[in-house]
Formats: C-alpha cells, structure tokens, sequence
C-alpha cells in the first residue's frame, strides 16, 4: 500500500476521493451490513414502523367504514389518495432514471448514487401503488381493474386512462424492481464470500444465485444491463406522462392540458432528484461515505434540480398562457381560481418552493453547502406534493356549474394516511441500509482507476 | 245496513294486503320478506341471506366480500347459492300478478287542502304516489308532501299501540273506555265533553260531528290549524256576508297581482295554481300572451322568483302599499267604492304614498288598466281580513268571473269551522281552564307545541281529568295527554275528503293498519254510537250510490265532482269598512318585524319525515334546519352573516336561533319559517332546527311587530346544498323577455360563448328503436323541488343526515339548481332542475376502468352497480356534476336503522327498520357503500314500458313512459319521450326555438336539454331584468 | 486435505429450476380454480335442494302431461314467474289421493291460509333482472333454461344461468328460438335444422336480444 | 458438508490469481494465443477488452430482448383489440369500439415489461444462473474475485490441456499464487 499517486485521467473530479484500493472499497462499503446496527438505526426503525403501524391501522379502518372516512365530496372526489400517489410516483421517478439515463450517458458519477436512488424508487412506488388500491370505493372487487377470465365475459375498459395506469405503475414497478436486483446480484456475490457465518452465506448465497464474475457472464449481463437502461428510460417518460393522462384526458378545466405529459416528468425528476438529496445528504453523514458519495455527485444533481425547477415553473406560466389565450371562459376561471380562489395559499405555497427556492442552486456556494441543499430539497418535496395538491383539489372544487361547487377539507384520516406512507417508505429504506450495499460496488469499482486495464507502465500504473 | 255484500266483497278485494301482518309479506317474491325467521336453512352459516330485507343491499354487500374469493360473480363461502324460501298465497288472489303493480285510487288532505293521489301497491304494499288525474285538485300531480307521506306511513318511530299512563292497552281497552265515557255524558248533554281537532275535510266527520252535537249539545268542539285561511275567508265573509272560498284561474289571467302570497309553493292548492299559472307563461299554449305578474313580498318566494315584477316590501306595508295601490286605482276611475270607504282608504293611502316604489307603481298601474278584466289579484294567507276584502272587491270590478269563482264553505254551518284558528285555540284553552270539562279528546296535531306562546295549553290540560290523544307520532301533546291512540294514516284507513272546490274523493287504504290504530272517523263512532270500522261509515255516508257506481268511485278515487260556480252577489261595506276602521294608521318609525311561514315540514307534523327534511328548501337550499331569514341590508347593519347566532326578542319572549342572509329578503324584517326544533318527534326529526313558535301570540300570529335583535356571538353551521348562489355569467339558466324572444327566437342557442369542440372520431348514431330524451321547459318550472322528492321515492335514494350535507355528499339525483339575479333585497332567483344530461359522449363513460358507466343502445347512460369499484373518476370527469358516490352505506347509518344479523364478517352491522324497507322499490337496486349512482331515466319504468309492448308486439306510445320527475311535476316542465318520433311530446319540445343544451360546447350531445325560460315585464321597468335576463 | 469451500450441495442447482416451476403451475392452478369451478357452471348447476313436499314435475308434467301454465299461471304475463297457490293444487287433490301425508300438508295449508315453504332453485343475483314474459312470449321454450323437467323426479338446476351463459343467448338466440306455441312442450324438437328454423323465427318475432347493461342491470 | 464427494472430486482445471485487471488482461491474452478456447477469467468487474482478449462471440441478448419486446406488442395490441371490439363491444362515450389510439398506451407498456422480461431472464439462462454448485468454488483463490482479486482458470476440458504444461505455463505469466482444482491423480 505503498504509492497512492493516483492520475485522474481526463476526470476533474475524483469519482472516489483518496485513492483507496478495491478492497478498502469493499470494505468501507460493505462494512454498514457487516457491523451490527448502530444505535441511531435502531432508534429510527422503531420510529418507522410505529409510523408504518399507523397507516396500516388507518387503511383498516377505511376499509371497515368506507371512503367517507375522508374528507371527499361530490365536487371533490379525488383528495389526498390520489395526490400521494401522484406524489411518491414522482419521487419514484429518480432513481430509475438516473440509473437509466445518466448510465446511457455514461454518466460516471451516477455510480455512488444509483443503487440508492433505485432503492428509494421501488419504496416510494410501493408506497404509491398503496393509495390507488385503497381508495376506490370497494377494495375487494380490485380485481375487476385486471384482465382476468371470469363468468361474466367481461373485460376492463382499455380506454380508460385509469386503466392505464394501473398497467404502467404495475410495468414500472416491476422493471424498476428487474434492474435493481440484476445491479445487486454481484455486490451479493461479493457479500456472499466476505460472510463468516454460515446463516449469512446461506441467505446472501441465495440470491447471489451463485454468481462468480466469470468474464462470459460479464459479457451477458453488460449487454443486458444496457439493454434494461434503454428499456427503462423511455419506460420513465412513459410512466409520469400516463399518470398525467389520468388528468390531461380528462375533461375538467385545470386537468384538460396537454401540456401535462412533459411538465409531469420534469416535476417528476425534480422531486425524485430532490429526495435523493435528502436522503443521500443524511446516509453520506452517517455511514462516513463522504469519499464516495462526493460533494461534486451532490452539485451534478443540484443543477439537475435547478434546471427541472425551472422547466416545472414554465409550465406554471404556460398554463396560465393557455388559458387565457385560448379564450375558454371555464380554463381561464380555473386557473384564476388556483392563483386567488380559496385554496390560493397552497397555489403560492407551490410556486415559492418549486420555482424560487430552487433558484438559490445558480450560487455555487449554496449549491456546495450541505446544510443548505439539504433545506432546498426539502422545500422541493412540500411544494411537489402542493403541485399534486392543487392540480387535483383545486380543478376539482370549482368546475363548470357554479350550483355545484364545493370546498375540500382534509380529514385526520387523510392526514394520518399520508404520515403513514412515509412510515412505510423509511421502514423499507432502514432495511435496505442494513441488510443491502447502499452503493454499487462492481460499479464503484469499474470507474476507479485501477479497473483501466490499459494503462501503461508509469501511467499511474497501481499495484495492489 | 245495505252495504254488507259489497263488503264482504270488498274484503274479499283487499285480501292480499289485509290478510296479514305487514312483515309477513304475501308475496311470493323471496326478495320482499322481511325476516328470516320461517326459513328453514340447509347451510345454517352464511344461508339464507337473500331472504334478508334488503336483499338486493345484502347480496351486494356480501358479493363485495367473496368477490374478493371467488372470480365469478354470485357464490357465497358455502360454494353453493344460499336457500331462499318462496312463499306462494295459500289461496289465490284476484290481481295478485306477480311484479305488476297496481294503484289505488286514494286522497290525501293536509289542512283544507285536498289532494286525490294513486297509491302503487306492489305486493300489497304501497311504495310510490302518484297523482289522480281525475281529481280536480291534483290533475296527475303531486306536490312534496303527497311524495313524502309514504315515509310517513313506515315511520318506524309512529305511535304504535294504544297506551295509558305510558302502559300498553288494546284498542279494544280503549273502544271500552271511550264508549263508557259516551254514555255517561249522555246523561249531561256532553257537559264537561271538549273536542280539539285539525281541520278536517271529510264528509263523514261531519255527518258523524253533526249527530255528536246532537248527542251532546253542550259538548265543546274545537279546531286549530297554525297554517290556515282564516284571513281570506273572513275577509271575503266581512264584505259577501257568506263564507266564501275563492278559486282563482291564473291561466286566463293576463295580469296577475300577488300581495305576499306565495300560492305557487307551500300555500294550500298549490298544485292546481302551479298547473294553471304554468300554462299561463308556456308561449307555446299561449301564442306569445303570456300573464304579467308583479309580485310584493317580504321575503323571496318561488311566487317572487317567478314574478316580472317583483316588489320586496315588509309583510305589514303590504296592506298599506294596496291602499295606495286602489287610491290610485280610484283616481283612474277603474274601480268604484262606496264614500265612506273611498276616504277610509285614502286616509290609510296617503299615510304611505311617499313610501312606495313610485315606478314599480305607476307600471304596475298602467297594466291594470290595460289589462282590464284580465287582472287577477291575490293576497296571502298572512294578510289580514281587509286586503282579501278589498281585493275580492277589486277583482270583482276588474276581472271577469271566468277568472275567479267562489264557493261557499261545505260545512259553514259549524261554529268551530268558521270561527278563526287563533280565537279557536284561545278559546279552548280558556274554556278548559274552567275546569268544567273532564274529558278532552285531541284529534290529530300538537297543540303544546303549535299554539301561540300566550295560550297556555299545558296549564289548561291539568285542569282535565281524561286526556286523549290521538296521534300518527308522539309529540308535546301526548306527553301530556294520559291515552295516547294511534292515528290512522290516510293509506291505511277507509274515509272521504272534500276540497274546497267542492269536489269530494275517497279515502281508501292500500295496506291493512300497521298498528293498532284508528282514524277519526272511527273515534267520532265509538262516541256517537258503537264502534265501526271506517268503511262501513263511509259507506253509509254515501248510501246514494249502488254498489256498481260505488266501485267505479272507488276505482277514480272520486265521488263527486266540484260543485256548480257560486258567484258572491250581494256585498256590503259595512263589512270592509268595519275592518277596515279598525286599521292603525301607519307610523313611519323603522321597526323590525317578523314574519311566520310555513316550510317543508309543513307546520311541523312532518318533522319525522327524511326526505323532507333533507330536501334543500327552495330559495335558501338549506336542509335539516331553519334560520332567521333576514335581508342583506340587515345583515350588514347588524353585521351578520349566516350562521350567526341571534336572540330574538319581542316584548316579553325571545329564543335563539341562527341568521340565514338571504338575497331578495327586505330589510328590517325576518323570517321564521314553522315547523323545526320539535322536542318530540322521533329519531329523525327530534332537535332539528329552531322552534319559532314560542314568538307566535294570538294578537300577532301572522306577523310581530317591534323585533330586536342581539348577536349573542355564537356560530351555527348551515347545510345548505349550493353554497354559491351566482352563476358567474355561465350561460346554464337562460331566459329573455317576451319582446326579445320575438325579436330573436333563437336567443338562448346563441348565448354560448365557446366553440363547440369537434370530434376526431365518427361517433355512434342512435338512428333506431326508442331513443329516450327529455326536456325541462324552464318557463314552466317554478322550482317547487317535488321532482327531487318523486325520485327519491322512486329509486330507493337514501338519506344521508345534517352531517354529510355538511360534507357536500347529498345523494339527490335531480337537484334544482337556484341562481340569484339582481343585488339586495331586489334581487330574485330562477330555478334550474338539473339531473344526468345522458349526453351521448358522456365524458364519465371513457374514464370508467372497469366499464361500469356505459351507453344503452336507447341512449341512456346506463350506471352498473355490480359492477362499479367506486373510482370516482367519472364523477370527477362529469361536467354537470350529477353523479353521486356513496361514501358511506347511508341505508345502514339512516337514524332508524336496526342492528341486523349479520352473514360474514364484511356484512354491516346495521339495516334500515322492516317497515321503511317495506317502501323499498323491487325494481331498483339498493346500492350499498363505495358505488357510484345517479340518474337512470328511470330505467326500470323505461323497461316496463319495452316489456309490456313487446308483450303485446307493439310499439312504445309517447307518454307510455314517465320519469318520476315528469309525473309527479306540477307545472308539467318535464316531458320525456323517443326524441325519434316526430309526434312525440319531447321531440315537439325540442323542436322548439328556445331549445338549448347546458355544457355544449363540450360537444356532450346530451339527451336532456332545457327550454329558455321567457318573461314578460312591463316594457317601462323592462330594463331592470333585462340586466338579470343574460345572467 | 482439502476442505470444501462449497457453501451449497450440488443438489441444490436444480432446486431454483424446481422452484420456479412449481411456482407458475400453482398460480395457473389458482386461477383455473376461480375461473372454472368457482364459476356458477359448478356452483350451481346440479343444486336439487329437498322440497317440503315431494311434488314430482316427472308425474305432473311428464306423465299427466299437465301443461307448464296450468300452475306456473303468470309466465306470459308477468316477469315473475310464480309458484303456485295452495289453492291450485287444491283443484284436484281436494278429491285425489287425498290419504297422502304429504297432501295432507297441503290440506292443512289451505285450511289455514298457512304458505307451504317451498325452496327456491332458480335464482339469479338481485341485481339482475330477468323477465320471463319477454321470453316465453318470444319462442324461448322454458327447456332452454330449466332442462327438462318434466323427466325430473326432484327438480334440479341444468343451466349455470351465469352472465356469460345469457349472453350466450343474446347473441345466438337462433339456437334456442322456437315457435311460440311450443315453449312449453319440454320434449318439442324441430322437424328441420334449428338454426334454419331459428334465423327464421328471428325475422319473423323480430328477436333483437340486446347486450347493454341495463337490459338486465338497473 | 460432506467431505468424501469433494476429496474425490475430479479435476476441473488449473487456477492463476493475478494483481491487477492488466495482468489478467494480459494472461488471458497470452493463454489464447497460446491456443486455450475453454479457460475462463473471474474479476470483481467487467475488464474492458476482456471480450477481445478471449476472442468471445458477442452477445445474443440484444435478439432475445427483442423477441420479448415483440410479443408484448403484437400480443398486447390484439388483446386489447380483441376485447373491446369483438369480445364484448359496448358503447363508451359513442367512440368506435376498434379505437386503436386508446390501446397505445397499454401496448406500449406491456411491450416494456415482456423485452425486459426477456433481458432479464435471458441473461440468467445463458449465463447458466442460478448454478449453487460450481467446481471454481473449490479453490480457495476464488475467494475474494468479486472482492479485489483477478483469477484466470484453464478448465480441464479443453482439448490442448496437459495439467503440467498449464501449470509451467502459467507460471510463466507471473501470477500471485497457482491452485489445481479438483484431484491432480487421473
């Protein structure tokens, strides 16, 4: 362990800070699920799950009662079940994406992040898919929204936007899911031979499905890593922009935009990338990845917040641009509505996170400062889940006919509900941290300097 | 006597629904019994639950939870159909198809008001009233309380057997009693004998009242009614000397002057008013002469909503503003009175003329002298004795005869009939305070709560040994009454009804007496000689008539027809002019007042009554609660806003209630509308709303004078149906005066801003077969609401309590939206019904995931609730916002739901009480939690109609098939009908120029459309609503 | 010497094989299961429930050859097809074997105007409304539905009378059309092809069974 | 674990661990050329040119994935259609029962969800995944290849190999440490 002279070819960034050899990697990062959990993870778990235990408790009881346990009404008939879903959906959007995307674009530095960022989209689509399911009115015929043989002939409308839905979510949650367990199958294999004890070989052996880092299957499971990267980027643009459509096809002013498909998926990425701030922001403290996880992984993504913010915030003001240009009483009503009728505190509310806040990321000091991106991105996450909110509520309480305009207030069901996802989502993110390598490591590998086989001698040439 | 046969013919008759007790229903339809426990079962867990009540609730409930297990529809856990047991008649019936209901021919009387009804009875249970178009007083329609009182007769919370001291006793213990008490006040002339009754109509009561006094000459009868006609008939006998009842026709009339009366809502007659006014404003029927009418009232009324002329004046200036009015009418020389009564009213007059609206007078003037003899004046029943004086005279001078008839009162020769409502009531209480009388017997209403606060009625009881009431509900009189009898409702008791026309109907019952109860024709019996039953009693009123002639008057529900015109000759002034010197003089000081009317729950006898409650008042739209209606001028003068709580205070009584700000109310003036915040009523009624009566005494019942006001600073939460009251000048109700709809007939199709979208498809072309489409010609429609309760009566809607109200989740499937027009306290209001526009692109339809909103080949918007999951996105998606979502199974949270046994863990705990499923429609599905429903075109009456044509190969006649909505509508708004016909009704309607569709642009296509409503204002005071017409 | 590093037997290469396998033959068997046997077919087809009173339709329809409408009265008329009144049998059995213990029962029912519980085999959800005068009347025998239950000691269901069964129906009805005055001859068979007679029937009645949801559903 | 089956066991190959990704690279240039097809390279990641220096045809994945894809496509669009316009045409807003734009959607999605079925699954089945049991186990030089080490293995199978030649050949190439896999007697 000699010389650690590393020559950063053609990267002005360490994609590693310091140099340190594969099995200094191995360990750092393996070392979260070797070690027995810290304190602060125990504390949190039980935190979580208590959470958890209060949505599961409030999903019984609206099943028991009924969907009158919210707070909907006859103008208002979709709340806060479809504004969640809506929301973690879109948190849902990141990792797959930057997994996808930033690897087609042979992106280096997704590599610390995208195992986290895959991570945190399968819980929040998990989360997402929760809301759907239990917020139509008879949970136990579900089964009606599925192409299932039965004794009435009947089949699902297919030209319904709901339906849809449920095809691309179930799609994306499922290759979300493929993509994630092919990345971690060789980190498994490598957590497999560090085991020591047998019940761990046993399990992590499992699903390591017996992988050995035989070069012909690297050669398979490159192309075919490739492969579900190209699969799943559009696969991303598709998802959000079905999810609009939910909305975009309808017919209700403030729903009926076709703007919405993009503007979804840039709010999307905006509010995944900004969960993946926060939540890596906290990891990178408390599990000393600072090395790996580095501030410049955290600057590439502020930018990407800054650059969506702004994407989501013209689209705020094409809204209102269409509305009044196209001279339709009710779309120009709806939208001077959002802006000054009785919900207009969550409208600003929305704008100040998502288009000012973001703003501050133009500084390159802010943009470098923990403590502030850690804020910002916060703020994103509220004034995402207020996007959701006045699409939704606010189209709905004011339609077309005045006679029937109503107001929506939220229940402590409502309320307690969506507590209770994030309950659910830290839950399987602390077990994730434990029981998972929270970075790719073949990948991290790949990127050091020592994996560039072609190095001639002198050219920072490292011996192990 | 000599109907004996006929009886025993008539039993023979009744026998599928006298034969047994209501929950053992005759049926041989599993689905109508009400209780499990003659089943035998094969699978004792989780079997049987078909022959539970509400089966149709049940079987979808339990699907809902084995769904979940099984993939095909309609298996239970025990993998097998559950039993079901079928109980077919033991001997056969005539008319006993199954499924094919019959109607009976019956009547029904609210106060003097009468109203012959057809009961469908279907398996011997009555479940929907309809009108009887023979009876002149209903002419096929019917008004909300008709509807309603079918609840009323399955109210699960009426008195249901006769008790003394609160101790059970059998009628017969009562019978017993009662004649005792007969026979020993024979021997004292009745001394010590009193009667307090509500009014009463019927024939045989009178014949059976007449030989009471015979009997017992020295006995006291009584009769009280809160919401009366006293003024009218008084006033009219003050100048004819005879106890007259007019009879206006606002059909024939051109000019139509309405002084606080409201006859096109809740006053008596109301539905044949509402029929004749409508037909007065249809250009269709009219060639374009349509009436004029100007209306001056305190508070805004559909009368005043549908006035060209509205004048908001306080109730007690009325008078004033008509003196002003005939001074006026006097110096025209068009009318002529006697001196001494032409300067009594100029004396009264000139105290007010600087007063009045100068121009609203000065059109309204002109019009009476260009529409001589076509004037027709009408002033409420709260106006006193003078103004009805005056205006018969008025009328007589400007109108012709063919306009208004009178005739004399049928039983005028009755003190307590003719005797005022007010000196009645204090009257009786003053005489029992004597203390001679020992025994009381009450007849129906609530005097503890009804009688003005200066009649201490519970004072005056304790001086009375034997007390009875005879009551459909226990109420304050009960309380305090030792006998408490069930009364009869008028669907299961024999007896007869005479209108104020003259024109009497039958009574007849459609289902065997729930309860032990009697009516009070059999009361009067057991006191004038022994017990008979109702029928025998009414037979023998109308002994005339062989048993052929009597079963065809049982058949029409009719038994004669109205009496032969009695035109008022003589008439002296001494009469007016008697009442009229006994007018104050007007004092010009500000001082609020009070004014009482009626509401929904009538005078409070339908306070138990769901539907009513629930149903959104017309202007205010509030439901399950009354208010201190007041003007916005009060309000911001006292800076209120609705829900503030007030106490109210005249001289020496006050009581607390919320303010209800309402646009059209004038100011300095208040309106307590009767009837709410009983404090027994049953478990829907108890504690809903205000009780007023307590500011209500017999020197001002109709109106206080000298009202304060004080915030007490509480907060009251309102459910009002429709919070905003603009139409945010969105093209929905669209309407245009006369000369402008000449002008430009196509208005109302130009009124639409947007383009039309276009489609990028070929869309389906309903091209054959019946394609069903309706109209709601808003000319006709005055917004009476009776469509919202003859659908809800139709289609198994529930009630969904204050609260969910409150949540915005009312389940009504026609609402009828209310716009106000104009600011202050001259604004007015139009009425729009709205139900599913059964648009043939219906937006709800594509969204639905799983289908369960599509089109019918006949161009209905079909809604499958079996097959529904409740996404609610096709309520969210519908642009008229028809749709309604059961967020909750409002049949189980219904008040007097009982807990049932229940088949699996998922079933409810609860469902609604045996006799109110008893009202349940068969041929609709009950919907249980978590569907989505709403309008069907009444689908199920769509398919009787195709079921019976096609039966007997033929085609569908227009008219064949009504909508609930349509049959029950006064003001014949509604047609509905195969738009493909070209002689239909409908297609005629929609031929018309002012034909228009709500929400077009959207390209809906919708099935319902509406005609523009016109009005015909006094071209001089014309711009005042020309402003409001493109509101 | 040597101590294996293996973690897993070799056996163990074929377990994920094994597996998977088993895995998707179960879940195509749970849903062959709902499709197939929890579907009315198998549900309800074969429900021969026992009758307070073994009325044999064998002997009444069958052998006597009593016409279907002698007792079931309102079939033509009424979307309800009822069950007949104590007072229906009463027409001959007040004389024929008047000794039986089960006439007796009937007897007693008559003489107290007491219903005899009789068990219901037909029955479709309560949502779906069916109406037999419809169908009578328009040439669909009652065998088509019922089987024949004129050979039938004790009464059972032939028929799943499952929603894709009707639909069946509706959009064949030629299979089953016949001519009106046979509906109720159980043992009717066409002299010629019956979908030949069918497509004709159709024209003639002027059959349109529709398949829109509210023409069973409201 | 049983012992006695793996003592027995028969011999699979010789192992070679090296330092770095150049030097495996490296071998694996040298043992090709030296005319050794079945020998096989272990690495914590994929080695850049490591295809080239086996002389490894490329991978099939692509075709497979495609496959997958297709069948979702054609299979999704015709279900849809198949339902909606013959199955059981009903009414829905007065469109077309065929309204193929309304099918794009889910077609698309079920196109996704097969090729990446395929991806997945075709991967596992080429590369012979899950196989629990493998003879490369044995040696005690595998232990930390997907850790830091670089292993190359000549398998015994291959038609050109002599166990002492390999040996002394590999040796040649300068490796960490040299292991037999499996019993060098037979």
């Amino acid at each position: 362990m000699g010389d650690t002279s590393v020559n950063y070819d053609l990267q002005r960034h360490p994609l590693v800070e310091g140099g340190p050899d594969l099995k200094t990697v191995s360990d750092v990062i393996s070392q979260p699920v070797e070690v027995k959990p810290p304190t602060w993870w125990l504390i949190s778990i039980v935190g979580s799950i208590s959470i958890l235990t209060l949505l599961l408790s409030m999903v019984g009881y609206l099943v028991w009662e009924g969907v009158g346990v919210w707070g909907l009404n006859n103008p208002v008939g979709w709340g806060f079940a479809i504004v969640n879903f809506v929301f973690w959906v879109g948190i849902g959007h990141a990792g797959t994406l930057i997994s996808a995307i930033l690897f087609l674009f042979r992106q280096k530095w997704r590599t610390s992040i995208n195992r986290f960022a895959e991570a945190m989209t399968i819980f929040a689509v998990i989360c997402a898919g929760l809301f759907p399911g239990i917020h139509i009115g008879r949970v136990w015929v579900a089964y009606y929204l599925f192409p299932i043989p039965n004794s009435m002939w009947l089949w699902p409308n297919f030209k319904s936007p709901l339906l849809w839905d449920v095809f691309a979510v179930s799609t994306y949650f499922t290759v979300s899911l493929l993509f994630w367990f092919v990345g971690l199958v060789p980190d498994l294999a490598m957590l497999r031979d560090r085991s020591t004890t047998k019940i761990r070989k046993v399990l992590y052996g499992i699903f390591a499905l017996g992988w050995r880092g035989a070069n012909r299957h690297w050669q398979h499971y490159e192309r075919s890593y490739l492969l579900l990267a190209a699969l799943a980027t559009p696969l991303v643009l598709s998802v959000h922009s079905i999810v609009s459509f939910d909305f975009a096809v309808s017919q209700l002013p403030g729903w009926h935009t076709t703007i919405f498909p993009p503007y979804f998926v840039a709010g999307a990425i905006f509010s995944g990338f900004a969960m993946v701030v926060t939540l890596m922001v906290i990891a990178r403290e408390l599990f000393g990845l600072k090395h790996i996880m580095t501030l410049h992984h955290l600057e590439c993504m502020n930018k990407i917040i800054l650059a969506t913010g702004m994407m989501v915030g013209y689209a705020y003001a094409m809204e209102f641009f269409m509305a009044w240009y196209s001279g339709n009483e009710y779309e120009a009503f709806a939208f001077v509505n959002r802006a000054f009728g009785p919900y207009y505190w969550a409208y600003w509310i929305m704008v100040s996170c998502n288009v000012l806040s973001p703003q501050f990321f133009w500084f390159k000091k802010l943009r470098r400062s923990i403590p502030f991106m850690f804020v910002i991105s916060i703020f994103v996450n509220i004034g995402m889940w207020f996007e959701r909110f006045v699409i939704t509520v606010t189209s709905l309480h004011r339609d077309f006919m005045p006679s029937s305009w109503g107001y929506y207030k939220p229940t402590f069901v409502d309320v307690c509900t969506f507590i209770g996802s994030f309950g659910l989502f830290f839950t399987l993110f602390l077990l994730f941290l434990k029981f998972l390598p929270m970075i790719a490591v073949f990948e991290i590998k790949g990127v050091m300097p020592q994996a560039n086989p072609h190095a001639h001698d002198g050219e920072g040439h490292v011996k192990n | 006597m000599s109907s004996l046969e006929d009886l025993s013919e008539e039993e023979k008759r009744k026998k599928p629904m006298l034969k047994k007790r209501f929950y053992r229903s005759q049926s041989d339809l599993s689905n109508d019994e009400s209780s499990g426990r003659f089943k035998e079962r094969e699978f004792q867990e989780g079997a049987a639950f078909l022959d539970a009540p509400v089966s149709r609730r049940t079987f979808l409930k339990l699907m809902g939870a084995t769904a979940a297990l099984a993939g095909a529809s309609g298996c239970s856990f025990n993998f097998r159909k559950p039993v079901q047991t079928i109980y077919p008649y033991a001997k056969r019936s005539e008319y006993d198809v199954a499924d094919q209901s019959l109607y009976f021919a019956t009547s029904m009387a609210l106060g003097e008001d009468v109203v012959g009804v057809l009961a469908k009875s279907y398996e011997g249970r009555p479940i929907k009233i309809e009108g009887n178009p023979s009876h002149s007083q209903s002419l096929g329609a019917t008004g909300i309380f008709q509807q309603s009182s079918l609840l009323d007769l399955y109210d699960p919370d009426r008195q249901k057997n006769v008790s003394y001291l609160g101790k059970y006793r059998s009628k017969e213990d009562f019978s017993a009693w009662l004649k005792g008490v007969s026979t020993e006040h024979f021997a004292t002339q009745g001394e010590g004998l009193c009667i307090l009754t509500e009014a009463q109509t019927s024939p045989t009561f009178y014949r059976l009242m007449k030989r009471f006094q015979l009997k017992f000459p020295k006995a006291k009868v009584f009769s009280y009614e809160p919401i009366n006609n006293d003024n009218r008939l008084r006033g009219i006998y003050s100048v004819t000397g005879r106890w007259y009842q007019p009879d206006y026709f606002y059909d024939k009339a051109r000019l139509i002057v309405s002084l606080d009366s409201d006859f096109l809502g809740l006053e008596s007659g109301s539905l044949l008013a509402t029929k004749r006014f409508a037909n007065g404003r249809d250009p269709e029927k009219t060639q374009n002469k349509l009436s004029r009418m100007y209306v001056c009232e305190p508070q805004l009324t559909v009368t005043g909503s549908k006035a060209d002329h509205r004048l908001a004046i306080k109730g007690l200036r009325v008078e004033y503003f008509l003196y002003v009015l005939v001074a006026k009418l006097l110096d025209a020389r068009v009318v002529t009175l006697p001196s001494t009564l032409v300067k009594q009213v100029r004396r009264l007059a000139f105290s007010y003329e600087k007063e009045v609206d100068i121009d609203f007078l000065r059109a309204l003037v002109e019009d009476i002298l260009k529409y001589r003899k076509q004037v027709l004046f009408v002033a409420g029943p709260r106006q006193p004795e003078q103004v009805h004086a005056l205006l018969y005279l008025l009328n007589k001078q400007l109108s012709s005869r063919t306009l208004h008839r009178y005739r004399s009162h049928a039983y005028q020769q009755f003190s307590f009939v003719t005797e005022s409502n007010v000196t009645s009531i204090r009257n009786f209480a003053a005489h029992l305070k004597t203390g001679v009388v020992d025994t009381f017997l009450c007849l129906g209403g609530d005097p503890v709560y009804q009688a003005p606060s200066d009649v201490d009625v519970v004072g005056a009881l304790k001086f009375v040994k034997n007390k009875v009431h005879v009551t459909l509900h226990e109420n304050d009189t009960s309380t305090h009454c030792d006998w408490v009898v069930p009364r009869s409702h008028y669907l299961e008791s024999w007896g007869d009804l005479k209108a104020s026309d003259g024109s009497s109907s039958v009574v007849q019952p459609v289902i065997r007496p729930l309860y032990d109860s009697l009516s009070d024709n059999e009361c009067m019996s057991l006191l004038v000689s022994s017990y008979s039953d109702g029928y025998r009693l009414l037979r023998a009123t109308w002994r005339q008539f062989s048993n052929k002639q009597w079963r065809s008057c049982l058949h029409n529900g009719v038994l004669s027809v109205p009496s032969s015109d009695e035109w008022g000759v003589s008439f002296s002034d001494r009469g007016c002019l008697k009442a009229l010197s006994k007018v104050k003089l007007f004092k010009r000081n500000q001082y609020m007042e009070i004014g009482f009317v009626s509401s929904f729950l009538y005078d409070g006898r339908f306070s138990n009554n769901g539907w009513l409650q629930e149903l959104p008042d017309s202007i205010s739209k509030l439901t399950w609660d009354n208010a201190a209606l007041i003007g916005v001028e009060t309000a911001s003068k006292f800076s209120l806003k609705s829900g503030d709580v007030v106490t109210l205070r005249v001289k020496d009584r006050d009581i607390d209630i919320p303010v209800f700000v309402l646009p059209g109310h004038v100011s300095d003036s208040i309106t307590l509308s009767l009837g709410y915040g009983r404090r027994v009523a049953g478990r829907v009624g108890e504690r809903k709303g205000f009780d007023v009566y307590p500011m209500i005494r017999t020197d001002d019942f109709y109106f206080a004078e000298k009202a304060t006001l004080i915030k007490t600073g509480d907060v009251y939460p309102f459910a009002s149906t429709q919070e905003h009251g603009s139409m945010e000048d969105r093209p929905f109700y669209r309407q245009a005066n006369l000369s402008h709809y000449i002008k430009h007939p196509e208005f109302a199709k130009e009124m639409v801003e947007v383009e039309n979208l276009q489609s990028l498809w070929k869309e389906r072309e309903f091209t054959d077969g019946n394609q069903w489409g309706m109209v709601i010609d808003l000319a006709r429609c005055t917004g009476c609401s009776v469509c919202t309760i003859a659908c809800q009566a139709e289609n198994n809607i529930p009630i969904v309590g204050k609260e969910e109200v409150l949540n915005g989740r009312e389940m009504h499937w026609i609402r009828v939206d209310r716009y106000f027009e104009g600011e202050g306290e001259s604004a007015t209001a139009v009425h729009q019904p709205v139900a599913c526009l059964h648009c043939e692109t219906a937006p709800c339809e594509q969204v639905c995931p799983v289908a369960a909103t599509v089109h019918g080949e006949e161009g209905t918007n079909d809604m499958v609730y079996n097959r529904c999951v409740g996404t609610r996105y096709c309520a969210d998606n519908c642009p008229a916002k028809v749709r309604r979502f059961n967020y909750f199974d409002y049949h189980q949270r219904n008040p007097q739901a009982q807990s049932k046994d229940r088949v699996h863990f998922f079933d409810y705990l609860k469902e609604p009480d045996p006799t109110i499923q008893l009202q349940f429609n068969p041929n609709v599905t009950v919907r249980m939690r978590g569907v989505m429903e709403k309008c069907s075109f009444c689908i199920q009456r769509i398919m009787k109609g195709k079921s019976d044509a096609g039966n007997d190969q033929r085609d569908i006649l227009d008219g064949e098939v009504q909508t609930a909505c349509q049959q029950a509508c006064p003001a014949e708004a509604i047609s509905f009908g195969n738009i493909l016909d070209k002689n239909s009704e409908v297609f005629k309607k929609k031929d018309l120029h002012r034909d228009y569709h709500i929400l077009n642009e959207l390209h809906l296509k919708a099935r319902v459309s509406y005609s523009a409503s016109i009005t015909n204002p006094n071209s001089h005071l014309a711009h005042k609503k020309e402003s409001a017409a493109h509101g | 010497m040597k101590k294996s590093r293996q973690i897993f037997p070799k056996w163990a290469n074929h377990v994920p094989m094994i597996v998977g396998l088993s895995l998707f033959s179960l879940l195509s068997f749970v849903v062959f299961v709902f499709w197939y046997w929890f579907s009315p077919k198998h549900l309800n087809v074969g429900y021969q429930p026992e009758q307070p009173i073994p009325f044999s339709h064998r002997l009444h329809a069958g052998e006597l050859g009593l016409d279907c409408r002698y007792c079931h009265t309102q079939v033509q008329k009424a979307g309800h097809s009822n069950i007949p009144a104590t007072e229906t049998c009463m027409n001959c059995h007040s004389v024929i074997k008047t000794d039986s213990p089960h006439i007796k029962k009937l007897h007693e029912s008559y003489a107290n105007d007491e219903p005899i519980p009789w068990v219901r085999i037909h029955s479709l959800p309560d949502y779906t409304y069916f109406n037999h005068s419809r169908h009578v009347n328009s040439g669909i025998s009652c065998v088509s539905c019922h089987g024949r239950v004129d050979q039938m000691e004790v009464v059972r269901q032939v028929e799943p009378l499952s929603m894709g069964w009707c639909l069946d129906c509706h959009r064949k009805p030629e299979k089953h059309l016949r001519p009106v005055e046979f509906v109720t001859k159980l043992d009717w068979h066409p002299k010629e092809d019956q979908l030949t007679l069918g497509k004709r029937l159709k024209k003639k009645y002027d059959i349109q069974p529709k398949e829109y949801c509210s023409t069973c559903h409201r | 674990m049983s012992k006695t089956r793996h003592l027995s066991s028969k011999l699979y190959g010789v192992v070679a661990e090296f330092d770095t990704a150049t030097d495996l690279l490296q071998a694996a240039k040298k043992v090709r050329e030296e005319g050794y097809v079945s020998f096989e390279t272990y690495s914590p990641f994929p080695i850049h040119g490591m295809d080239d220096a086996m002389k490894l045809k490329p991978s099939i994945m692509g075709w497979i994935t495609f496959l997958g894809g297709s069948i979702g496509l054609i299979g999704g669009f015709s279900f849809q259609s198949w339902a909606q316009a013959i199955a059981y045409p009903y009414i829905i807003s007065g469109k077309p029962f065929f309204s193929y734009p309304a099918f794009v959607p889910v077609t698309f999605e079920l196109m996704v969800l097969f090729s990446a079925f395929a991806a997945v699954f075709g991967m596992f089945i080429l590369n012979g995944l899950p196989k629990y049991h493998h003879p490369v186990f044995e040696s005690k030089l595998m232990e930390h290849v997907n850790s830091h080490s670089f292993v190359l293995v000549v398998e015994a199978v291959d038609a050109k190999f002599q166990l002492d030649e390999v040996k002394t050949f590999l040796q040649g190439l300068d490796p960490k440490e040299i292991d037999v896999i499996g019993d060098a007697n037979d």
